[in-house]
């Protein structure tokens, strides 16, 4: 492994709303920032086969998503003008109506901001090693497939 | 020579196990006859191979201690 | 006035962290929901004339906007495939630092939200008779121009 | 015939009031003219007249009880 220092990413569980409240009020300091943009990934109750989807639980290749993620970061900078970018992601069990992924970004401008947070939603959602499976209350599952 | 296999979602339910060390195999593309010989429902299965943390394309060499990582499409978000 | 429901969408002063929470966490009952995405306007302190701005106050021709949020709403609402769209806008003063929009979609998908998030965002600058005065440290202040 | 007149941002702070009462003007380019001689420094400045709540395009007609804004670019958000 490089020595690069990566930022932690995944967190175990869904994510709370307040930490997303956290995560926003830390940038109250950071005065030449002038716009947000926030995606948050909710985990839907589909009905697959005649059964309820009651959570889904992720696994992720941890070394290697890390690495992923990592690089995702280093060129959503390059790329964008960009004060700031967070990104969470849940492993373990997270229920149908709560956030299991959370990207955060920052600019001076709206534009940029709005560009980079989709950018990295999209790189998250095809490039990252991470695996969802779709549990019924029957505790049955099937593997998530991912729309493109 | 040995080298560790990972296997993930629906790949580790198939092969029963997430973790396991194989030797003597030379390349990316003899392993996979290998497992799909021991487990034929990878047959049909689309998934990549990662070496050493980096996805592989086409066939590949295998040296003693690589980690070798089948993935199938990820589903994260 | 026709007698369309018209939602509320000013408020007095900054937009909380907390606010944007709550509004986050209401949304767990609504597990059809993929997707949210979530603008945030942030006051800058940019420096004019050697002057650091210290807060934006918000004027409004209060009738006029109400009346261009709802029809911005009613547009979005048939363009993209969407389950929930709050705005929220600040009147008065917001300090630099604090948060005055707040633009929160939600879809099935993560494209819709997204899409339509970057719409109204874009709206709302454009057609929205809304202004901002720049206010500096010793009280003066310029008002302020929207970048295109 | 009477009409509310509102006027918004910069423009409020150049007529030094931002809501008063006309009379007997019959169309947005007379009002224009007439506010322009009352305070040259909007003859430099850029604005939209609402009527009734609508941004009107061209010359308009003005009529009893409408209410015409005075509006500078938005810089709102």
């Amino acid at each position: 492994m490089s020595e690069k220092k990566i930022k932690k990413v995944f967190i175990e569980g869904a994510i709370s709303p307040s930490c997303i409240a956290d995560s926003i009020a830390k940038h109250s300091t950071k005065k030449d920032i002038g716009a947000h943009s926030i995606f948050l990934g909710q985990v839907r109750n589909d009905v697959i086969n005649d059964k309820e989807v009651k959570a889904i639980e992720y696994t992720a290749y941890n070394e290697m998503a890390e690495e992923k993620f990592h690089e995702i970061r280093e060129t959503a900078f390059e790329k964008y003008s960009l004060t700031c970018m967070h990104i969470y992601h849940s492993l373990g069990r997270v229920n149908s109506g709560e956030i299991s992924l959370f990207v955060f970004t920052s600019s001076k401008h709206r534009k940029d901001a709005m560009e980079v947070c989709s950018y990295i939603v999209n790189r998250i959602k095809e490039e990252a090693p991470v695996w969802g499976k779709e549990i019924f209350e029957d505790e049955s599952y099937i593997w998530k497939q991912n729309t493109p | 020579m040995k080298m560790k296999i990972l296997a993930f979602g629906i790949i580790a339910d198939i092969t029963g196990k997430s973790e396991w060390t194989i030797e003597n195999i030379q390349h990316t593309d003899e392993l996979k006859k290998h497992l799909e010989n021991l487990f034929p429902r990878l047959k049909n299965m689309k998934y990549a191979i990662a070496v050493n943390l980096l996805i592989t394309n086409g066939n590949f060499e295998l040296t003693d201690g690589t980690t070798v990582a089948l993935m199938p499409p990820f589903s994260g978000g």
